[in-house]
């Protein structure tokens, strides 16, 4: 089975990450999941394309250390974040969150917490491709 | 500090600070009882424009919030811009 | 495609859910999900299986009308609802809610309210089977 | 009124009110004029131990909060336990 953190280049699968998550305890009667895309933004501007790059090791240990904070936060049977470092174009995913409870309320809760917690510490930095040249993105939208 | 080896700060820069800064890592001297405050500043001369984005800092991976940190010598320090991932 | 709305025995793909939702735009940067399941309840009492009945057709017409007034409520580009009603035993998949938006916020409260209110007004009700017998489930947990 | 033809309402039960009722439909005669409350307080004269646990009503599949709504003849009318889906 795959790790619950990982940091990819390639696609997942929601379905093989939720079978994942359940494998972890049958009690488990909420998950709640956050998937973020890129999205399109060529009404406005020109973007075609969004590539991210990150502090590897160390994205990759603020994530796992997110993972066990919202775990022992929210009571949580298990959770799951999966960020893909690589170039991505409207509609492709890019990062999703599981989280897995007895209950409903602490699954979403839990989820939401994670994702924003997720923006805010671990270091992963998103370019945004253009036909006019390549601009990084150093304010949160 | 060894005889003939200089103890030395290795800095890495991501993203948006490495397109301002040129490279991605460089090499400062450690000097003993330096913070990294002191290595901020020094670099934020070199780098003004780089240094004008940077919003965080981590030693070996860590966030630190307190720059008054001393540092010591063969740490891996990062000043980074905000981050947009997620 | 599947309707976006649905009430079935069959179990449900979230891949292909979330796909069947990102094909209706480009412009979607989250999607928030709840995923129920069925808990496995044996440390406390010996149910084995829950089994779900509805009122069919009135179920349905709530479901469409939640999800309408999710859309709009919350802006969403668009949402889905499906809900099974079958016999399921501990760890299966029971109702699947998917709320996509153009940023996160309005993605993740209107999946928590959605799920919410389908608790409220769905007309759905669940029996427990245990060894001893079978007992509908009259108050909510 | 159609000659020969008695006009009714469809009463439907689901889950733990067909249980306490012991039947999952039944009809009632129509009378002019009648409210949900009417025929609420006929049925739970009839089965008072199945709507103990009544808390909804529907009309034609839509929810019914006002019970001094008049029927119309040939409503489906729904009494409703606490719902336990999701």
């Amino acid at each position: 089975m795959k790790e619950a953190v990982r940091i990819q280049a390639d696609d997942f699968s929601q379905d093989e990450e939720i079978a994942a998550l359940k494998a972890s305890s049958l009690r488990m009667g909420g998950i709640a999941t956050f998937l973020g895309c890129a999205r399109d933004f060529s009404e406005d501007r020109e973007v075609s394309e969004i590539s991210f790059e990150a502090y590897g090791s160390m994205a990759l240990s603020e994530m796992n250390q997110l993972r066990l904070e919202a775990i022992e936060k929210y009571s949580l049977l298990d959770a799951r974040i999966v960020h893909r470092i690589c170039t991505v174009r409207a509609g492709d995913n890019i990062v999703f969150i599981a989280a897995g409870a007895e209950h409903r309320p602490a699954a979403l809760e839990a989820c939401r917490w994670m994702i924003d917690e997720l923006k805010q510490r671990v270091p992963i930095w998103k370019k945004e491709i253009t036909p006019q040249g390549d601009a990084w993105v150093t304010q949160h939208p | 500090m060894a005889a003939g080896n200089i103890d030395m700060i290795h800095v890495l820069f991501f993203g948006p600070v490495v397109e301002r800064v040129g490279i991605n890592a460089i090499q400062v001297e450690f000097k003993p009882g330096m913070t990294l405050q002191q290595l901020r500043d020094e670099l934020a001369e070199k780098y003004p424009h780089a240094f004008e984005i940077v919003c965080f800092s981590a030693v070996n991976g860590n966030h630190v919030r307190d720059l008054a940190m001393p540092l010591i010598d063969n740490s891996e320090v990062t000043f980074m811009a905000r981050f947009s991932g997620g």
